[in-house]
């Protein structure tokens, strides 16, 4: 693990390796080198991209975006991150390196409202006719939402009872 | 079975008819079960509808607290009697909600809320799927037994009576039943001296203990004062030492001193203890006090604008030095009177060295001073300064006074008997008093047992290694003695000898006038049948204890005679011989107000210190309405 | 057959004929749809009931809806519904479609079915069991005997109201109104 | 469009379409020049929801991602909850999952066998299996107390010891099982029938599976020996002792035999746990509910579950509530990449079949 850190801390002057416990391995790498880094990683043996995660980060107007690849042999699983900016968030699509990124690029294009330059395919995954703010963004308030939606569609009763009076 | 070459043809090994092998199935029992004409019953821990019992249940509310979909409401019932620790909420659940995962189980404190193996409820309208939990108990409509029960007509009004399923486990709930041990000196060292008995709880052990909390607030209702626990117990959680004595000091002026003795109210209803160990409150109070070494700098209190009325405050205990903070954080400026040379009446005296040690009490009263309370020690109102001129000078007066006389068992040659006030307070105060190698102490109080630990001291600092002893006697017999069972334990560990259920009738003397002996007799009843004190006795029954000191710790009362007799007569007393005040804690003498032990029954500092907080709001409306 | 039923068939045989044979739409709504399987299949055996499933709404007249319903699906639950022919019945099973149940506060779940289409009877548990699936069944066969499954009756009825409500949840519909509205008497 | 192509939306509500879940095909006859998975009929949030809930609530909540098989499910969040926290499980509760979590892949693998077996035909097993997974149920249900979401894998170990004579009713159970093997075998997997209406079908070759994501039977059903249960032991999978199947066809056929070798594995498993069992607690207590915040921290768990990895990505801000939770289930990219791949140029007929066959489960795409 500490030799995979070396090595890449010698090609990517800008990148950060850091343990996680057994087999887990944290790397930081600044917008510009995630997608060399992952391209370096895929050549030295993580062919498989497990998952892409998004996590936001408010209160320091970032999102961060994880890429989780693995090798096929060994129990190593890597981590690598970015902080990208929030606002009008954009992000190069990783399709090139891995042929399986788009669905995760559009599940959090979807989600988060990130952009993805490149991939062809963004079209909303799981939600019809959302008009809010994406729902994952921290600042969208779900039970607020909820009662703006849904209780304020009357009941059976209710209608009687205005039909009636 | 593996064959890991490469998928062809004979993979399909089996010839064109293998699959008629099946047809031995034909000739073995269907195993389709007959339902409904054929039951079949749950697993015995299977998670169906909710069952409460109503009386164990406190209406803490944890339950509705931790149901991820917030299905459980607390909803009052009106013909529960609510009482300190046990509200008139029960849990409402509505299963158009709830998720049976059982969290509620397993987070109820009495174990009270359990689910049962019933699941079958079908209407066709939503609302009836909301439900108060009950048990065979409280509804047996519902319940019926298993012989007339029957699944076509279940429903939620309809269940199988003794039917749990899903039960509480205290090594599988939610909360910790165990106290975090709270470190003590050991009996053999401390009774040699007065060090401190209980260390206290360190920063991890107390955030530890902090933890179990479950901020069901039913202490608060509990507390006579009804402090913020369950805040400032998050707050030393949360490693906020300051701001839980922020909370504390709204309702509590005298953390230090009731973080060591307080009585402890809250403790007794504590939703954990009613299974487990009640969380150390008391305990957590004193880590706070400890933790912050100064609660000004802590605390940064505002003070209001000044109103310029003054208030006189007779006796600076519990009482007295809580009114005068709560006073003096309205705007009024308050003089405390008191004989004594310094702050903490009753506490100053009673409470021995090794339970409340002279700085704790100095700390409180300070941080009172401090804010600018006006204070005359070694001033006895009626000798040094008179009742009335108090009455012309102040806008309000407020007594404070507590019960600082001690009663004396009137019993033969009692004259020779020390008081048991006297005792404690030369052995506080002043350098001590001598005492001899073998003391009896008359009580079976909480006083007693201090006059006995104490005495004990005493003994062991004034003949080390010789052998000396204690006895105490007491009316009352193991199951009805008034001390606290720590109290009482403690006291054995220490080497006291406890002779229960025997009434003293003579202090006997020897030729020379020295005593010799307590002569007692046995007890028959200590109470009537009405539950009054009426002691009755076996006259045949006598012991003689050998001692050469008596000491008579039974009791004490209040010392009315600073009181102008005039006066005295308006003053209006309830049958219970205690001062009759209004509920703003005023006297039957109009501008003199009362609180603590002359007013309440409960004779504790945090009472005190709840009927002050009460007197405080009183005379505050009282003098703002002088305006 | 129950003897007793003889002369009730002989009565009101089309009572009887939609009592016993509840024929379920294939429709796999949420996840209460797990112990449907095992309802069909040979331990539990819901022929004996009369309920199979069948592939499309068209014959079908008994529609299980298996807890939560998001938007999406709801859009499908009501044309679903629209195609099946009457007399038809819902079920709502589980906690969800009463009053949210575990997605209370979920973005993307509607909390109470009944807003958006007729429910004939609910029947309590996260998922409910077969047992009570059984039990379920044999209510809504007391309903129909009693003629309290009115559900498609008030649907029609009220049409104005539950179409209403869909298009107040889904912005536009995407297909005419299956009766006419009566102009005037809901806009929303 | 040319003129003979079509656009054709399979599902929700089809009689071929297990689960609630859509697909749109672009037909040309019956050949599918391409198809468009559509899902969100189950979309609940649930990485959502658990945001709003503290590190117990979520307790609940999570296993209801996946309703056939939930096991996995509140393995990982209870593995993220406890590398996070810094929790040790008692080794009894090791083994109680074990057991539990095999029993839930051999529960979900006769699901698997009751929707496979039924869509192409075979009805008798179909019945089989549905009723001896009843019999599962009624296992889980003595001993976790329901039937379908067990709620049980807890924080801190399991949430009750095992009820008296359980280990006899299990043992009892897989004998029975393992006695039925053979006629499902001989009416099904050694079928000729099914042979002919498998084989070949849904055929994906290891390059392609790695790149695009695969894991589980995809993986094993193209020879690649890949489990998480031996590549990085969780539980007390270390200590049992259980091959990992593989077959090199890549198709629908091999898949659907790698499960039924892994029912046999099950089996052996599950009677290797019972035989180890240790003694002592099961459960290590976790803070007061109210009150538990766990340190900040990141971390990636995953356990195999019956169709593949299964991991979750847990973040913690310090507070009382997960920052943000990110499930890797396998049925995302079984689903949603690889079924899009395989059913270029399938027949509109194989549709079920192929779908079935990569164990594609509805909710668990969604979440």
């Amino acid at each position: 693990m500490d030799k995979l850190v070396g090595l890449l801390k010698g090609i990517f002057k800008d990148t950060d390796g850091e343990s996680l416990g057994k087999n887990r391995l944290r790397v930081t790498a600044p917008r510009g080198s995630v997608l060399a880094v992952l391209d370096y990683l895929k050549a030295s043996g993580f062919y498989q991209l497990k998952s892409i995660s998004c996590v936001d980060w408010m209160d320091e107007n970032e999102f961060e975006l994880v890429y989780h690849v693995a090798s096929m042999e060994s129990p190593l699983h890597l981590m690598v991150k970015t902080r990208i900016a929030r606002d009008n968030a954009t992000f190069p699509t990783a399709i090139p390196i891995f042929k399986n990124a788009g669905i995760f690029e559009r599940e959090i294009h979807e989600l988060f409202g990130v952009e993805f330059e490149g991939n062809p395919d963004l079209a909303p995954l799981f939600l019809e006719n959302w008009k809010e703010i994406p729902p994952f963004r921290k600042d969208f308030n779900m039970r607020e939402y909820v009662k703006e939606t849904y209780d304020s569609i009357p009941s059976f009763e209710e209608y009687q009872w205005q039909k009636e009076n | 079975m593996t064959n890991n070459k490469t998928t062809t043809l004979k993979e399909a090994k089996g010839s064109i008819l293998t699959p008629f092998k099946a047809i031995k199935y034909l000739f073995q029992k269907p195993h389709t079960l007959r339902y409904p004409f054929e039951a079949k019953e749950p697993s015995l821990r299977y998670r169906g509808f909710h069952l409460n019992d109503w009386e164990k249940c406190t209406g803490c509310g944890n339950c509705a607290d931790i149901c991820p979909n917030q299905a459980i409401t607390m909803v009052k019932i009106e013909e529960i009697e609510a009482k300190p620790g046990r509200r008139n909420e029960r849990p409402e659940i509505d299963y158009g909600r709830c998720c049976f995962c059982g969290l509620c189980v397993d987070i109820c404190p009495p174990g009270s809320l359990r689910l049962s193996r019933d699941y079958i409820h079908i209407d066709h309208a939503t609302n009836s799927f909301k439900y108060i939990a009950r048990d065979e108990k409280t509804e047996a409509q519902s319940f019926v037994p298993a012989d007339t029960y029957s699944v076509l007509n279940a429903s939620l009004a309809h269940r199988k009576a003794d039917y749990e399923g899903f039960v509480s486990d205290l090594n599988h709930c939610l909360f910790e039943t165990e106290r975090v041990h709270m470190p003590e000196v050991e009996a053999g060292e401390r009774k040699l001296s007065f060090m401190e008995q209980v260390i206290g709880y360190n920063r991890e052990e107390a955030r530890k203990e902090a933890e179990r909390c479950l901020e069901c607030k039913l202490c608060e209702e509990a507390c006579p004062a009804h402090m913020k626990i369950s805040d400032y117990i998050d707050a030393i959680y949360e490693d906020k030492p300051d701001e839980s004595m922020r909370k504390i000091l709204e309702d509590n002026p005298l953390p230090s001193i009731c973080g060591r003795i307080c009585t402890r109210h809250c403790e007794k209803v504590c939703s954990v203890g009613i299974r487990g160990e009640a969380l150390a409150i008391r305990w957590l109070k004193r880590y706070a006090a400890d933790a912050v070494r100064d609660y000004k700098k802590a605390v940064e209190q505002a003070m209001p604008e000044p109103t310029g009325k003054k208030v006189a405050v007779i006796g600076a205990g519990p009482a007295g030095l809580s009114l005068a903070y709560f006073l003096r954080l309205r705007g009024h400026n308050i003089t405390v009177y008191d004989a004594l040379p310094a702050g903490g009446g009753t506490m100053l005296i009673g409470p021995p060295l090794y339970r409340l040690p002279r700085e704790a009490i100095e700390r409180d009263v300070s941080y009172i001073e401090s804010l600018g309370v006006e204070f005359r020690f070694n001033t006895k109102v009626g000798e040094d300064v008179m009742f009335e001129d108090l009455l012309n000078e102040y806008d309000a007066v407020f007594i404070g006074i507590g019960t600082s006389k001690s009663r004396s068992t009137g019993i033969k040659n009692s004259d020779k008997c020390v008081l048991a006030l006297d005792f404690l307070r030369q052995n506080k105060l002043g350098k001590g008093t001598k005492v001899s190698r073998r003391i009896i102490v008359i009580g079976g109080g909480n006083v007693a047992m201090d006059v006995a630990r104490v005495a004990l001291r005493q003994q062991n600092i004034q003949y080390p290694g010789e052998e000396t002893e204690i006895k105490t006697v007491s009316l009352e017999d193991w199951d009805i003695m008034p001390a606290s069972d720590d109290e009482i334990q403690e006291a054995k560990e220490e080497g006291v000898q406890f002779n229960p259920a025997w009434g003293p009738e003579e202090v006997v003397l020897d030729d020379e006038g020295n005593i010799k002996g307590l002569l007692c007799k046995k007890v028959k009843s200590v109470f009537d049948e009405n539950g009054r004190f009426a002691p009755t006795f076996y006259e045949d029954q006598k012991m003689l204890l050998e001692g050469d000191m008596v000491i008579e710790a039974i009791g004490q009362a209040p010392d009315f005679s600073f009181i102008p007799e005039g006066l005295f007569k308006e003053l209006k007393f309830t049958p219970r011989r205690k001062v009759d005040v209004d509920e703003n804690g005023m006297t039957s003498i109009p501008k003199v107000f009362a609180g603590g032990d002359i007013v309440n029954t409960n004779l504790d500092a945090i009472t005190a210190i709840a009927d002050a907080k009460r007197a405080a709001q009183g005379i505050d409306n009282f003098l703002r309405k002088e305006d | 057959m129950d003897r007793n039923n003889l002369i009730k068939w002989l009565k009101e045989p089309k009572k009887m004929g939609n009592k016993y044979s509840l024929w379920a739409v294939y429709f796999s709504t949420a996840c209460g749809v797990i112990e449907v399987p095992p309802v069909l299949t040979s331990r539990w055996d819901a022929e004996r009931f009369g309920i199979i499933p069948v592939a499309t709404p068209r014959q079908a007249n008994l529609f299980l809806i298996t807890g939560y319903v998001t938007t999406k699906t709801l859009k499908a639950i009501i044309r679903t519904y629209e195609q099946m022919a009457e007399p038809k019945y819902t079920i709502g099973f589980g906690s969800c479609p009463i009053n949210g149940g575990m997605y209370w506060d979920s973005y993307n779940t509607i909390k109470h079915l009944d807003k958006y289409i007729p429910v004939d009877g609910w029947i309590a548990g996260c998922m409910p069991r077969p047992e009570a699936i059984f039990i379920g069944v044999t209510k809504l066969w007391g309903m129909i005997d009693k003629g309290l499954a009115t559900g498609y009756i008030r649907y029609r009825e009220n049409y104005d109201y539950y179409r209403g409500n869909q298009e107040k949840l889904f912005g536009s519909m995407e297909w005419p109104p299956l009766y006419t509205l009566k102009e005037g008497t809901n806009d929303g | 469009m040319a003129e003979r192509e079509l656009e054709l939306i399979f599902g929700p509500q089809h009689l071929g379409m297990v689960g609630n879940l859509s697909i749109s095909l672009n037909v040309e006859g019956d050949t599918i020049l391409s198809a468009r998975v559509n899902p969100g009929y189950l979309h609940r949030g649930f990485e959502k929801l658990m945001e709003y809930r503290n590190w117990i609530q979520n307790f609940p909540l999570v296993c209801r991602i996946n309703m056939i098989e939930s096991e996995p499910v509140e393995m990982v969040y209870a593995m993220a909850v406890e590398s996070l926290a810094g929790i040790e499980v008692p080794e009894r509760a090791h083994y109680i999952r074990t057991m539990i979590q095999e029993m839930s892949r051999l529960s979900c693998h006769l699901t698997a066998a009751w929707a496979y077996t039924s869509i192409l035909g075979f009805d008798t097993p179909a019945q089989w299996a549905m009723g001896d997974r009843d019999y599962l149920l009624d296992l889980f249900e003595e001993l976790t107390g329901a039937r379908v979401y067990h709620i049980y894998n807890m924080p801190g170990g399991v949430r009750r010891d095992l009820p008296e004579g359980f280990e006899d009713k299990l043992l009892a159970f897989l004998d029975a099982v393992a006695g039925r093997l053979p006629d499902y075998n001989s009416t099904f997997f050694e079928n000729r029938l099914f042979f002919e209406r498998a084989s070949g079908i849904g055929k994906i070759s290891a390059q392609d599976a790695v790149a695009l994501g695969g894991t589980g039977q995809v993986l094993r059903g193209c020879g690649i020996k890949h489990d998480i249960r031996k590549l990085e032991p969780y539980a007390a999978y270390g200590d049992m002792d259980f091959e990992i199947p593989t077959r090199e066809g890549g198709d629908a056929f091999s898949r659907v035999l790698v499960i039924r070798d892994e029912m046999v594995q099950s089996v052996s498993i599950l009677k290797q746990c019972i035989e180890k069992m240790p003694s002592g607690k099961v459960y290590e207590k976790t803070p007061n509910p109210f009150k538990w915040k766990i340190p900040k921290g990141e971390t990636y768990v995953r356990v195999e579950s019956a169709r593949g990895e299964f991991g979750l990505y847990l973040v913690s801000n310090g507070g009382n509530r997960p920052y943000r939770a990110h499930f890797k289930t396998p049925s995302f990219v079984h689903g949603l990449v690889i079924l899009e791949k395989l059913l270029q140029g399938a027949n509109i007929a194989d549709v079920g079949n192929i779908m079935l066959s990569l164990y594609v489960i509805a909710p668990e795409i969604d979440r």
